[in-house]
């Protein structure tokens, strides 16, 4: 019969991940046949996967982020695996992390089954900070920890601490940044968890952002200061001149704040040391969940062979070889547990702090309008913090412009 | 009779003007039909009519007995030389003329040959491989004719062929026209400007005025008969001069009968007698000499004008006192109130 | 022309390096590894011989059906043309986002998604109206008594298209075939829908996939875009070559 | 000989356009059946701040780019359609810009556009010290400042006009030469010969391609606001109508609502033809030569 | 003397064809001069030449007292009819011949008050709203003409004018050149293949024979001595009859004193009597009614041909004998090895 379509996306090396995943399936079960549709990007995904569903021949699998796969989710395109999971003799649910298990669970049912559970982490260039003589980030550092590192790590050509908010227009600009990270309603979340505020009214069936409680205002407000106020973050011009990955990975960065998905990346820096910490606490910490699922649909024609693929890739065989590429952070508990995943041979040294983090993510709400609502909030915190626009503003704008977007939506 | 050519009553116009009226006209097989009219008479749209390139608004066209009204123009066989020439200006001028034969599927070697041999008898054969645009006016004129030449249509429909050439070689043109014509007894329909060429080419001319037959017929009757005013003036340079009957020039011998109403006395310059001692006295206006003969411009006493051919060597001077006479027999009578020809 | 030569010397640029702080037409070091990547990433090759595919086949059609349509619209009753005309016109407004999806139910009906045929579908109509728009005005100013000619000639439509209507506009055909590639070739939002198969990819997918490398590789992203401009590059020089030795023009 | 545009006409625009605007009075999402609607997206269109920024966009984008690129293309066209020395490269040149696929064009130009090491800002920066240009000026911010990332899109659109240019260079190099002679003997200036001859003989072409400059500048837009500019710099500053539409179908989901927008924006760009129309009705007469 | 128009030595060529060698032509200021030649002979490129169209390959072109040789057109202040009009399709009759005017800064008033008058002279004035394409092909000519009639340039280049009218319009058109000429003194180059038109309106005539000056003169000298055979032979139609001069046909009366050489006798049919009691016995070939005249086409025994000009009235019958007579008043003399006239 046909192959086993399975649409995903990413860069050229992650697709080559997926390539190696398939191969290994197809020689393992002779016999099955499955075709790696490749998007490049997540817009692409989408475009691709709404119209074949809406042409009718959608694939029979796909991958996909629980903060997005809600709107597929709600509008019964996912075919539930829950009876599936109960006659496989392959998978027990026990053996991944329940959260990311949760996460994937719509009205009740197990829609789609994570690949991963990747979380946030600061990575850090270990030469750069043995260079400054700056202590590296411990676990259990606070924000101003990492406000008063990120300045220390802030210098200009000479290897001077400089605050970066000066250079506008003035003679140097900073040659290395102290940190780096993305005004992002996803980056926002674990700090005002951390916090003890929420970023939504009810995380259930949210209604509306609620940053403008003081828990959520005093992070924002420390966020956009990294801009405003001490300059160590790179300012748009640099920020578009040049991303933050690629700042770290030449070199030019003191601190990213990024999940588990840059390794791949930056496995391939040879200058420098580097290494991962966790995030920075403010009361108590909290990670957020970065997770993809492979999802079946409910209009292929092929489930049988697709769930046959999708036992191969959730079970220890097809989740190490993911987890070689040091793209994930493993969903299958034995599989992070091993070497696969916690390779020393392989940076970071320290990726134990992404499995410690595991017991404190929380995942944020999946409601099908949750896409927009974070493009709409990017762009307004991008100003926030960039341009520094009245708090004030910012957040009456934020809760006012994603009311509508909110609801819209449908939840699980 | 075979009927080469036939058109009955047709009508034609161009949106709402009308150009034709009711045209009739028929040319048997192998005539030569010269049709000869002012500019803008409407010439060029009988062609058109005849090859189906503007539709009838009445009336019927029937070319060799087979009623092709509804035709498509290429299902009539005629061919066609037009007054623009229509030359394809990416082929070269052996191709133009070979265009006919070879889409009508005459293999090219045999196209390409007539198309030498047509060159040749228009003069053009030094020319067969520019583009039209490199040609002179007459040049292109005469690969039109041959590209109309080399096929073997039911009718030729030829617009102003010669209009660019000059003069000997519109007479070799003419003469070939002709040879064509009586050796291939091809039905043709020749439009000209140039009465003659009309005289010497037709066996029969038909006059188009303003969209309407004036007289068919044969060079000498147009000539020597011509049905109106119209036609006695248009045929002929200069024009038949016209008085009135009863006016300041009458003829000196024996008058015909004449009815009742106001008629014009029509005669042309050629049967002016200028060196007569009796006859109507006049004063030279002007004298045109053209090669061996001199048109005389006289002015009457009454004020009329009138035209004398005389020959160059023996033109009067200008301001000269002259006395001028004509014979019936020379003289065309018409009604004065329609300009037709009185027949008494 | 200054955009094309920075792409060039950008591509030349060794990958993998820190953006350099001053302008440099001249690389240095000199280096070919991003075209190598690009190849290797992208899979640039096997996605160009796609896009030759499909050029080779949707743009002589394209082109054919554009001018013979171009050339129908002069040769029927006027009233049909203002339909054909004002139908083109309000297809030319219809935003290609708006024939994703039904376009995309069509293909699938006729078991034509993940092969290259709809990449081809467009040349159906010429690739655009305007193509046909173009033509049927070029046509229209060629003296009518030339038509006429054909007419008297008993030349079908289709015979006068071909002898005649069409060598005469020999420059729309050249500019028009060389747009039509350029607009085949780069396509790029129906292969992103109707192509499944990375061995169907073409140029433009491909080249999105490279595209979303990070920027310091940004040397494999333009060797790859140097790749994929090179061919249309060949066709509008050999186009515009076609352009300026046609001098044939109604005369008179 | 009409046939097989036809079929592609009616086929592969006309009904599925047809499909997608009629589906702008549901709701679909593209996963579940459409549900009748009314005029409910329309009603929402009216009160989304971003659609009304997006048309804003379009509208001021159509306003500058398409004359600007159909004056460019027509001055290239009549300075580049004789044969002469030079005219050659000068087209090639000129249509270079055109002949690179979409795509790279706009990546290019992401690169070209970066605010330190892009090529435009450092020939800007030439000359000058500290980052500013020689005139003490920052240089343009063209991805992070909103009226500069607006005219950079322009600015993008104006090297593709090849396909403009290639369409008048054609239409004129088909102009009668004797007409030209005998303008030239009358002494008529350039000023006149473009105004009196060349301008009303290519009149059709030229409608022709403003009213597809003007339908199309709607799509031009799509690819560099898609690729270079992501709609940003925030808030929405190019974000297109295009892109408004290609966002809220492909990637909200929300089918029927764009299908609303695409027809207010069909219904727009009827408006502009046909103002487009009767400005040049006065050309109308030529076209029956 | 104050020239109008002087061509000095000049060549010219398209690509690698050379068209014109070396022609000399002087017009003085309100001269009409008429070029004939045949076609193909390089009389439009002379036009083309003088309205700086083409570039000259060698020689100098005066205008005015002006060396113009390298002034762009518009400099060279002419104006001129197109063999092919050039009309401007897109522009209405009246537009057409306010152009030249509107674009010299007329005011727009004035300018299609005089494009009307002007429309008027040529007899279009019913035409004013038409364009080029709803024309006949003489209406298009005449629109033409007043495009070139309605300025005041310093020379006017007209080439064939007239071609595409019909007899009646075409004398009515040569009088209103000839009146223009007059009342307004204008220099006129007037390229034309109709010799009664040369005839008539040139002031000289220059015949033009493979891009050489064959003769330049007044119509007077051009007929009555033409300066080769060529000339002799192209003015005049049927053209000069031409014989060995110690041939078959020898003028009875007195004869001038000849050469050694070899001589060749010309004499127009005009000038042959055929109603001779005496003279050469000649057989008629065929004859040709035009109008009053005919012409008979005969044969001599030594096989040679002769055409003669006879009243239509007393033409010979087909294949009558005759016997035919011509004096040495009307005999021309040539070499017959160059063709150039024999001067006793
Ligand atoms: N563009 C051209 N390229 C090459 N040869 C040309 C071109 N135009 C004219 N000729 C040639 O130059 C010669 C002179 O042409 P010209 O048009 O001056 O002739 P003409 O005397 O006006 O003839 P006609 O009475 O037929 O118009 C002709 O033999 C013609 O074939
Ligand atoms: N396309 C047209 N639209 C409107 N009127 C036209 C058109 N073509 C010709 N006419 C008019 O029709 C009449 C007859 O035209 P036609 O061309 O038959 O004249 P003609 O006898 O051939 O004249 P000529 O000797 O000048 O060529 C003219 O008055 C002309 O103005
Ligand atoms: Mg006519
Ligand atoms: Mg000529």
């Amino acid at each position: 019969g046909d192959p086993v379509k399975l649409l995903v996306f990413g860069a050229p090396e992650e697709l080559g991940a997926y390539r190696t995943l398939i191969d290994a399936y197809q020689r393992a079960r002779s016999g099955e046949r499955v075709q790696l549709i490749e998007a490049s990007d997540r817009k692409d995904l989408l475009a691709r996967l709404a119209t074949s569903v809406a042409g009718g021949a959608p694939p029979d699998l796909f991958l996909m982020n629980y903060r997005f796969y809600g709107q597929f989710a709600a509008k019964g395109v996912v075919e539930p695996l829950d009876e599936r999971i109960a006659a496989s003799s392959v998978l027990d649910p026990a053996d991944y992390y329940p959260v990311a298990m949760e996460a994937f669970r719509w009205g009740g049912a197990q829609l789609c089954l994570p690949q991963n559970v990747s979380s946030l982490a600061v990575y850090y260039n270990r030469t750069l900070f043995t260079r400054y003589g700056v202590p590296e980030p411990q676990a259990g550092w606070t924000w101003n920890d990492l406000v008063a590192t990120a300045t220390l790590m802030t210098r200009d050509d000479r290897g001077l601490v400089i605050k970066g908010t000066e250079a506008e227009g003035a003679a140097r600009l900073p040659a290395v940044h102290g940190l780096g990270v993305e005004p992002s309603i996803i980056r926002l979340a674990p700090l005002v968890w951390s916090n003890g505020g929420e970023i939504v009214d009810d995380p259930e069936r949210p209604t509306r952002l609620t940053l403008d409680s003081p828990a959520a205002r005093e992070v924002l407000r420390n966020l956009v200061d990294l801009r405003q106020a001490y300059g160590v973050v790179p300012s748009d011009a640099e920020v578009e001149a040049e991303d933050d990955e690629s700042r770290f990975l030449n070199g030019r960065l003191g601190m990213l704040m990024t999940s588990r998905r840059a390794t791949t990346n930056f496995r391939t820096i040879t200058g420098f040391e580097w290494d991962v910490a966790p995030l920075p606490v403010y009361q108590q910490p909290v990670g957020v969940l970065h997770s993809d699922a492979y999802c079946l649909t409910r209009g292929s024609r092929n489930k049988d062979a697709a769930w046959r693929f999708m036992e191969y890739a959730m079970d220890e065989e097809g989740q190490r070889i993911i987890a070689a590429t040091g793209r994930t952070v493993p969903s299958h508990i034995q599989v992070s547990r091993s070497q696969a995943f916690l390779d020393p041979d392989q940076p970071p040294r320290n990726s134990q702090v992404f499995l410690d983090a595991i017991p404190t993510v929380r995942a944020l709400p999946t409601v099908s309008t949750w896409p927009e609502i974070e493009d709409l909030s990017y762009g307004i915190l991008e100003n926030a913090m960039h341009r520094g626009d009245k708090l004030d503003d910012v957040i009456r704008e934020l809760d006012v412009k994603s009311r509508p977007m909110f609801a819209r939506g449908e939840h699980g | 009779m075979t009927d080469g050519l036939v058109l009955d009553g047709v009508s034609a116009a161009y949106r709402d003007t009308a150009v034709l009226h009711e045209v009739d006209l028929s040319v048997s097989r192998g005539e030569l039909l010269v049709v000869l009219g002012p500019s803008g008479a409407g010439k060029s749209t009988v062609l058109r009519v005849v090859a189906g390139l503007e539709p009838v608004t009445a009336g019927r066209v029937r070319i060799a007995d087979r009623d092709v009204t509804d035709e498509r123009p290429g299902r009539r066989n005629v061919s066609m030389v037009f007054q623009s020439y229509a030359l394809f200006p990416h082929l070269t001028v052996v191709e133009n003329i070979a265009f006919g034969l070879e889409v009508r599927d005459t293999p090219r070697r045999l196209a390409r040959e007539r198309a030498r041999a047509a060159a040749e008898t228009v003069g053009c054969a030094g020319l067969l491989d520019r583009r039209p645009g490199q040609l002179s006016g007459g040049e292109r004129q005469r690969v039109a004719l041959a590209r109309a030449l080399v096929r073997e249509p039911d009718v030729f429909l030829l617009d102003e062929p010669l209009s660019n050439l000059d003069l000997a070689l519109r007479a070799e043109m003419r003469a070939e026209l002709r040879a064509l014509h009586d050796r291939i007894g091809a039905t043709m329909v020749h439009v000209t400007h140039d009465q003659t060429e009309a005289l010497v080419l037709a066996d029969r001319i038909a006059v188009l005025r303003d969209g309407r037959v004036e007289q068919v017929g044969t060079p000498d009757e147009i000539w020597r008969a011509p049905a109106s005013t119209f036609v006695a003036r248009f045929v002929g340079s200069p024009a038949m001069n016209l008085l009135p009957a009863d006016g300041p020039l009458r003829p000196r011998d024996d008058a015909p009968t004449l009815g009742e109403e106001p008629l014009e006395i029509g005669f042309r310059p050629e049967a002016v007698a200028l060196d007569a001692t009796e006859g109507t006295p006049a004063t030279v206006d002007r004298v045109e000499v053209i090669g061996e003969d001199a048109f005389a411009y006289l002015s009457l006493a009454a004020g009329h004008q009138v035209v004398a051919r005389v020959p160059a060597a023996r033109r009067p001077e200008r301001g000269a006192a002259v006395r001028l006479d004509v014979r019936w027999a020379d003289a065309h009578l018409f009604h004065a109130a329609t300009g037709r020809r009185y027949q008494p | 022309m200054p955009p094309l030569l920075l792409l060039v010397s950008g591509s030349l640029t060794e990958p993998g390096l820190p953006p350099s702080p001053t302008p440099q037409l001249v690389p240095d070091p000199l280096s070919t590894t991003g075209y190598e990547r690009a190849l290797d990433l992208g899979g640039l090759l096997r996605a160009s011989l796609n896009s030759v595919l499909v050029a080779v086949v949707a743009v002589p059609l394209s082109v054919l059906v554009a001018s013979l349509a171009g050339f129908a619209l002069t040769r029927i009753a006027p009233r049909a043309t203002a339909v054909v005309v004002a139908a083109s016109l309000v297809a030319l407004m219809v935003p290609a986002t708006a024939l994703l999806v039904p376009r995309f139910a069509i293909f699938r009906l006729l078991g034509l998604t993940d092969t290259l045929v709809p990449l081809i579908a467009p040349a159906l109509l010429g690739t655009s109206p305007l193509y046909v728009l173009v033509y049927y005005l070029a046509f229209r100013a060629l003296p009518a008594d030339l038509y006429d000619a054909c007419l008297v000639e008993d030349l079908s439509p289709l015979r006068t298209w071909w002898r005649v209507a069409l060598p005469l506009v020999r420059p729309v055909t050249a500019g028009l075939t060389a747009l039509t590639f350029v607009l085949t070739w780069s396509n790029f939002l129906d292969p992103l829908i109707y192509v499944y198969d990375r061995d169907l990819f073409t140029l433009p997918l491909a080249l999105r996939s490279l595209s979303l490398l990070d920027p310091t590789n940004f040397p494999v992203f333009l060797a790859g875009a140097v790749i994929a401009t090179v061919p249309a590059l060949v066709v509008f020089a050999l186009a515009q070559r076609r352009f300026l030795h046609h001098d044939d023009r109604p005369e008179g | 000989m009409l046939t097989p545009y036809l079929v592609g006409l009616v086929g592969l625009v006309l009904v599925p356009a047809l499909v997608t605007l009629g589906l702008s009075v549901t709701h679909y999402d593209l996963l579940r059946p459409p549900t009748w609607a009314g005029l409910d997206n329309f009603a929402a269109l009216l009160e989304d701040p971003i659609f009304r920024v997006a048309l804003l966009n379009s509208v001021v984008f159509a306003l500058v780019a398409v004359p600007l690129r159909v004056l460019l293309a027509l001055g290239l066209a009549l300075l580049l359609h004789r044969r002469a020395r030079g005219v050659g490269t000068a087209r090639t040149a000129a249509l270079l810009p055109t002949a690179v696929p979409e795509i790279a064009y706009g990546l290019l130009w992401l690169w070209l556009f970066n605010p330190l090491y892009g090529p435009i800002n450092q020939l800007l920066r030439a000359g000058g010290e500290h980052g500013l240009t020689a005139l003490g000026r920052t240089p343009p911010q063209w991805l992070t400042d909103p009226t500069s990332a607006r005219a950079g899109i322009i600015l993008m659109s104006l090297f593709t006009m090849g396909e403009t240019f290639v369409v008048l260079l054609a239409a004129r190099r088909a102009l009668p030469r004797d007409v030209y002679e005998m303008a030239a003997i009358e002494d008529a200036t350039g000023w006149d010969v473009f105004r009196r001859i060349t301008l009303p003989l290519m009149a059709p072409v030229l409608a022709l391609l403003a009213v597809r400059d003007a339908v199309a500048s709607l799509h031009f837009t799509f690819v560099p606001a898609f690729v270079v500019t992501d709609g940003g710099p925030p808030p929405y500053a190019t974000t297109y109508l295009s892109l408004f539409v290609y966002q809220t179908g492909f990637e909200y989901l929300r089918y029927g609502y764009a299908a609303a927008a695409t027809l207010v924006m069909m219904l727009l760009t009827v408006a502009a033809v046909l103002v487009q129309w009767r400005l040049i009705r006065r050309y109308r007469r030529f076209f029956q030569v």
